[in-house]
C-alpha cells in the first residue's frame, strides 16, 4: 500500500466519490483554481469540472442553504468550509434548517449533505481562525459529528459521510493534513458511530479526538518505556458516539483521561464525562481527567498558542496524576 | 384589472383558490378562538391574491419554497385541505404527523418544499433547489416566498447574488404587506419600491399591484420563460395588505385604528376579482355564490377530518430525526 | 412588597436602569409600539423614547453587530432577541466579535452589552421557536451566560448584566415571564456568578436552570410528604458557575439530579456532570442522573412536545432511581 | 490626477503615508521570509492610495474599522509603526501584547476600532459606532474599511440597510482589488460597479480610481461634511488591485502570469503620485529620496524595535479574557 497524506486521502476520496455518483458534487470558497486554503481540493477543477467543484462567494449562510436546497431535490453535496470558525456564521441554517427539516416535515424529506472543514490551532492565525467548535453542534439534533484523526480513517469516513442520507458535520485538522499514512487506494468505507482502540492498553484509557489523538499516542508510547500501558481510544465520530466500546475499555482500565482541543468549558468531552460517569460510576477508580484548551480565545503568538492548546506534556500530567505515578 | 384575456377555466381556478384560501384562514381562525388549535398560526387572510396569482402560472411540476405565513401558497400548490387542516390541528393524520405544525408545513410532492419559521430562511434553500434543477435539467422553475420583512435579513442577499451570478431559475416573490410584524415597511427600508433591491444584484426587479390576481399571475405568467432558460433571476415586490394581525396572539397595538377595514373595503383581491368576472361575464353572483358554497363544504370536510383524526402517538415522538 | 410577574421585573428593571444611566439603551425587533413578542417592553417607548427603545429591521446579526459598536464607543446597548433561536443567526458576532474582541485587543477593549431573549417551549410553536440553546454559547470564551428562574432574581440579575463590562447573554423563558413573585420596587443587584439554594434538603441533590428550578422545587415539595428530603440548587449564572455552592451541596447529600430544557447531548448539564464528577468523585453514592429534553427537535403538538420536554414526573423519577426508593 | 488644489502639507503628507505603508509591508513580507513572523499576513501593497487618501480626508477623532488587509488602514490612521510590528512579530511590546497579531491590531486611542479576521464582520460594528456617534452628539465620521468580497457577506447587507434607515454617518469604503482571495471579483457579483449595491438601500453610491490617491482623498473630503451632518451614509469603491498574493502564503495558482506587474508598471499609486509632484513642483525627486529614506529609518528601528522586544510573558495568556 502507498503512503499518503491526510489531505491527499480527503482528495482522493472527494475524487473517486464524485466520479461515482453524479449527484454528488462540491462548492465552497476558492474550491477550485486555488485549491482550497488547504490545498486539499488542488487538481480536482481541472479533473472534474466547474459543475462539480463549484466556486462560491464569500457567503457562508448562503453556501449551506444552496446545499441543503440541492439536498433536497436528491443532490448530494459537499460543502468545503474554509476554516470551522466560519461555521459560526452557518449556525441557522445548519442547526435549524439542514438538521431539523426532516423532523419537522413528518419524515418526509432527506437532507444529504456533508460539511467539511478545518479546525483547530497551531498554526499562528489567531482567535477567529483556530477554533475547535465542533462542541457547538452538539446540542442540534438531526446532525451527525465526524472527526478523523487520521488518512485512513479520514477518506473511509468521508467516503460513509457523503453516502449517508443526513446532514454530517466533518470537522478536519490543520495540522493532520500533512500527517501520512498508508492508505487504499481503493474506495472504503468507515461506518459512523463505531470508535476504534487506536493502542491497546490496561492500565488506563485515554479518550481523545482529532489531532489530540497522535498526540495521545505518543504519550502512551513514551509511558510504556515505564511500564504504563496506556489505551487510546478514538471515538471517531462525537455523534453518534460509540459509547459502548469507550464504556467496555473504561471498565477494563478503571481509569479515564479526556482529550480533545476544545475549552475546558463546552466541549465534548463534557458530554463524554457525563456518560463515562453515568455507564462506569461502579468501575472508575479515580476522578475522570479532561485534558482541553483553556478558556480563553487562541492567541497569535505561537508561544502563547502552545500554552493554550493541550500538549503532550498535559496529557502525561494527566495520565500520572489519575493513575497517582 | 390587468385585461390579458385568459381562458374561463383559469379565471375560474384563480377565483376559487383565491376562496380555498380565505375560507381556510377563516377556519383556522376561528378553531383557534374555540381552542381546537394550540400554539399559534399567521393567517394570509387580504393575501389570497399573490399566492393565487403566482403559484397558477407555474406548471404543476415547479417548485415553490414558502414562509411562516404559507397556508395561501400551501394550497394554491395543490396541498390537500385535509392534510394541511389536520397538521394545524397538530393530528396524526397531518403532513407532518403533528410534529412541524402551520409554520413547517412541506408538501414536496406537490413541489412545496416547505414553510420556513425563520424569516428569510428559505432564500437560499430555494436557490440551492434552483441550482440542482439546473444540474439535473429538470427545467423547472422555482418561486421563493418572501415577506417584506426578510428582504432585511443577510442570507436573503446571499441567496439574491449567488441567483444572480449563476442565472438560477428562481423567483423571489416578496408579498409586502405592509407590516413586518408591528413594523411598518417604510421604517425599516428606505425605500420607494422593495424591488429597487434587485439593481443591488443586477437581477430583474419589479413591482406590481398584489391584491390584482390578474397582474400577479401575467407577471409572473410572461417572466416564467425567461426564468426556465435560465435567462435570470428576478425579484417581484407584489404590494398587498395583512388585514389579520401578525399571528393569532397579536394584539396589534401598533397600527392605526380602521386602516384594515380600510383595505378590505377598498382593495379586497377576491371583491375586485369577483366584480371583474360578473362585469366580464365570466361568471354569474349565483356560480359565485355556488363556488363559495362548494368551498365552505371542502373547508368545513377539513376541519372535520382534523377533528376526528387521533393525536400524535407520544412513542413515535423521537422517530424522524435521522433518515 | 407587591407582587409583579417575571415580565414585569423585566420590565421594570429596564425601565429603572435606563434612567439612571444614558449610555444604556435597548433594541431589538418590535420592542416599541409592539412591546416585544412577549409583550416585556410594553410601554417603555412611551416613557422612554424610541431613542432608548429602538426598533429594528428583522436583521439579528446586524442588530448584534450595531450593539457592539456601540458598546465599543462605551454605549450599555441591551438587545432583546425576540426567539433565543434567533441567536443562531448570530454566533458569529456574538462569539467572534463581542466575546473575543477584548482579548484580541490585548484588552484594551470592553464590550459591555446584554443579549435579553427567551428560550425554552411549551406553547406550541415547533423546532424554530422552542429550543433552549444556551448549551451552545457555553464553549466561547469572554461571554457570561445568565439564566433567572424567577421574578426576584431576574431583576436583579439583569441589573448586574446592564452594568458588567462584558457581553452577558441573558436567557429567559416564555413560561416564567407570567409566573409571580414578591419584588422589590427599589433597584438592587444579584451578583453573577452566584448560585442559590432554592430548598434546603438532606438525601439529595437536584441542580435545575430556568423553568426547570420551579418544576424541581414542586417535585421537592411532594416528596417532602414522603420524607424525602430534597435540595433544590439553582446555579442561576451557568458561566461563570458557582461550583463552590453546587460541589458542597453534593457533598452533604452524596447525591445528584441535574435538570435542563435542553437536549440530552451537549447541554449546560454536560459539563455541570464533570464537574461534580471531578469535585464529589468520593462524596457520591450513585452516579449522577441527567433529566434533560430527549435528543430531537421540538415538536409542534402539545402533548408530543410534553414527551419531548423534561416534567414533573421525569424529575421525580430520577430522584427515586438515584436513591432506589 | 484630479487636479483639486491641495496645500503642499497635505500632499507631502498622503505621500509619506504611502510610502510608509509601502515599505511596512516590504519589511513584513521580507521578515515572514527571514522567519521572524509566524503565522500570516495579508499585505496592501498596491492599495496604499485607498487607505491613505480615505484616511487623510478625515478629522484624527474621526473613526475606522478595518479589515484582515488593515495594515494601510492603520498606519494612515497614525498607529505607532513600533507597536504594530512588534504586534505582527509577536511581541509582548505589541498593540495586542501578541495576542492578536496581524488580523486583529486595534488602536482605539487612535480611532481605530479594529482589524477584523472575518470577512465583512465589521459591517454592522461600525454601523453601531456610526450609531453612537449620533446618540453621543460627538459629530465623528465613522469609515467602514471592506475589501470587495465582503460585500457579498449578509451581514454587510443588513448593516447597510441600518445605516440607510437611521441615516448614520458612516462611509462604507470598499476596496475593490479585483480578487477575493483567488476569486476574481467579476465572478462572484454581477455587477459594472459595486457601488451599484448602493441602490438597493437608497444610498449614494459612486466608484472611483482607487490608485489616484487625490481622487480617493478629495472624494471623501467632500462627502464628509454631509455624512458628518448625518444627512445619509455612503458607499464609496475604490478599484485597486492587489499586487501580492493574498496572504504570505499564497501560491497564486488562479492568477495570470505578469498580470500583477502589469499593474505595478502602468497603475502603481506611488509612482503615479510621485510623477504628478514632480511635475507640479511640490517635491523634487531628491525631496522625494530624502522622505523615502526618512521612512525606511522608521520601519527599520520598528523592526528593530519589534526584534528586540521581549515575547509574551506565557503566565499571562489566559488574562484579558474578562474585563
Ligand atoms: C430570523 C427571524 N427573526 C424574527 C422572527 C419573528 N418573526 C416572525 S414573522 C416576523 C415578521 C416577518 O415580516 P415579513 O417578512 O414582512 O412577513 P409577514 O409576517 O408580514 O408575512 C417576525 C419578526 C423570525 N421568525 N425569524
Ligand atoms: C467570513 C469569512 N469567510 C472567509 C474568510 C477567508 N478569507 C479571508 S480574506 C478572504 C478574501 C476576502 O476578499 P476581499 O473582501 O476582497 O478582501 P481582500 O483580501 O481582497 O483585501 C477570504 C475568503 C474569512 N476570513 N471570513
Ligand atoms: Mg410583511
Ligand atoms: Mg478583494
Amino acid at each position: 500500500m502507498r503512503e499518503i497524506s491526510y489531505a491527499e486521502a480527503v482528495r482522493e476520496c472527494l475524487l473517486q466519490e464524485i466520479k461515482a455518483d453524479d449527484k454528488i458534487f462540491m462548492l465552497g470558497e476558492d474550491v477550485g483554481l486555488y485549491g482550497g486554503a488547504f490545498g486539499v481540493s488542488i487538481g480536482l477543477i481541472g479533473e472534474l469540472g466547474p459543475e462539480k467543484i463549484m466556486d462560491t462567494p464569500i457567503s457562508e449562510p448562503g453556501i449551506v442553504g444552496v446545499a441543503i436546497g440541492a439536498a433536497l431535490l436528491g443532490m448530494r453535496p459537499i460543502v468545503e468550509m474554509m476554516f470551522s470558525d466560519f461555521l459560526m456564521l452557518t449556525v441557522e441554517q445548519v442547526g435549524n434548517q439542514a438538521a431539523k427539516m426532516r423532523y419537522m416535515f413528518g419524515g418526509k424529506a432527506k437532507v444529504p449533505m456533508v460539511i467539511r472543514t478545518p479546525g483547530g490551532g497551531g498554526i499562528g492565525i489567531a482567535a477567529q481562525h483556530s477554533q475547535s467548535i465542533e462542541g457547538l453542534f452538539l446540542g442540534l439534533p438531526g446532525l451527525k459529528i465526524v472527526m478523523p484523526s487520521s488518512a485512513y480513517d479520514v477518506k473511509g469516513l468521508l467516503a460513509s459521510s457523503i453516502s449517508d442520507d443526513n446532514p454530517v458535520m466533518f470537522f478536519e485538522h490543520k495540522l493532520l493534513y500533512q500527517t501520512k499514512q498508508d492508505v487504499p487506494q481503493e474506495r472504503y468505507k468507515i461506518p459512523i458511530g463505531v470508535a476504534e482502540v487506536k493502542r491497546q492498553g490496561s492500565d488506563i484509557t485515554v479518550v481523545a479526538t482529532s489531532f489530540m489523538v497522535q498526540k495521545s499516542l505518543k504519550v502512551a508510547e513514551k509511558l510504556a518505556g515505564e511500564g504504563i500501558s496506556v489505551e487510546v481510544v478514538d471515538p471517531r465520530t462525537i455523534k453518534p458516539l460509540d459509547i459502548d466500546l469507550i464504556a467496555s475499555s473504561v471498565k477494563k482500565t478503571g481509569h479515564a483521561v479526556l482529550v480533545e482541543e476544545a475549552c475546558y468549558t463546552g466541549g465534548f468531552t463534557c458530554f463524554l464525562a457525563a456518560e463515562i460517569g453515568k455507564n462506569c460510576f461502579d468501575w472508575l477508580d479515580a476522578p475522570i481527567e479532561r485534558v482541553t484548551s483553556l478558556d480563553c480565545p487562541i492567541p497569535y503568538e505561537h508561544n502563547l498558542e502552545n500554552a493554550v492548546i493541550p500538549g503532550e506534556d498535559k496529557i502525561e500530567k494527566a495520565i500520572r496524576k489519575v493513575l497517582n505515578r | 384589472m390587468q385585461n390579458q384575456i385568459l381562458d374561463g377555466t383559469m379565471l375560474k381556478k384563480l377565483l376559487e383558490t383565491m376562496l380555498k384560501i380565505r375560507n381556510f384562514e377563516l377556519a383556522v381562525e376561528r378553531n383557534f378562538q374555540l381552542g381546537h388549535i394550540y400554539g399559534t398560526a399567521h393567517l394570509a387572510i387580504g393575501q389570497e391574491a399573490t399566492a393565487a396569482g403566482a403559484v397558477l402560472a407555474l406548471k404543476d411540476n415547479d417548485l415553490i419554497t414558502s414562509t411562516h405565513r404559507g397556508h395561501g401558497h400551501c394550497i394554491a400548490k395543490g396541498a390537500d385541505l385535509k392534510l394541511m387542516m389536520a397538521e394545524i390541528f397538530g393530528r396524526s393524520t397531518g403532513y407532518c404527523k403533528g410534529k412541524g405544525g402551520s409554520m413547517h408545513i412541506a408538501d414536496i410532492s406537490s413541489g412545496n418544499l416547505g414553510a420556513n419559521g425563520i424569516v428569510g430562511g428559505s432564500s437560499a434553500i430555494a436557490a440551492g433547489a434552483a441550482l440542482a434543477v439546473k444540474k439535473l435539467f429538470t427545467g423547472q422553475v422555482v418561486i421563493c416566498f418572501l415577506g417584506d420583512g426578510s428582504l432585511n435579513q443577510g442570507i436573503w442577499h446571499e441567496a439574491a447574488n449567488m441567483a444572480s451570478i449563476w442565472n438560477l431559475p428562481l423567483i423571489y416573490f416578496c408579498e409586502n404587506n405592509g407590516y413586518g410584524m408591528g413594523m411598518p415597511t417604510a421604517k425599516v427600508t428606505n425605500l420607494e419600491k422593495l424591488s429597487d433591491r434587485a439593481k443591488g444584484y443586477n437581477i430583474k426587479g419589479m413591482t406590481i399591484d398584489g391584491n390584482d390576481v390578474l397582474a400577479v399571475y401575467n407577471t409572473v405568467k410572461n417572466l416564467v420563460p425567461d426564468v426556465r432558460a435560465a435567462k435570470g433571476a428576478v425579484l417581484i415586490e407584489a404590494v398587498t395588505y395583512r388585514i389579520k394581525g401578525h399571528s393569532l396572539r397579536d394584539a396589534q397595538r401598533y397600527r392605526p385604528e380602521g386602516e384594515a377595514k380600510r383595505w378590505l373595503d377598498m382593495y379586497c383581491p377576491i371583491e375586485r376579482f369577483k366584480k371583474y368576472l360578473i362585469q366580464e361575464k365570466v361568471l354569474t353572483p349565483g356560480d359565485i355564490a355556488n363556488m363559495q358554497n362548494d368551498v365552505i363544504e371542502k373547508i368545513e370536510e377539513a376541519v372535520k377530518f382534523a377533528l376526528e383524526s387521533p393525536l400524535p402517538d407520544i412513542s413515535k415522538v423521537a422517530e424522524d430525526v435521522y433518515a
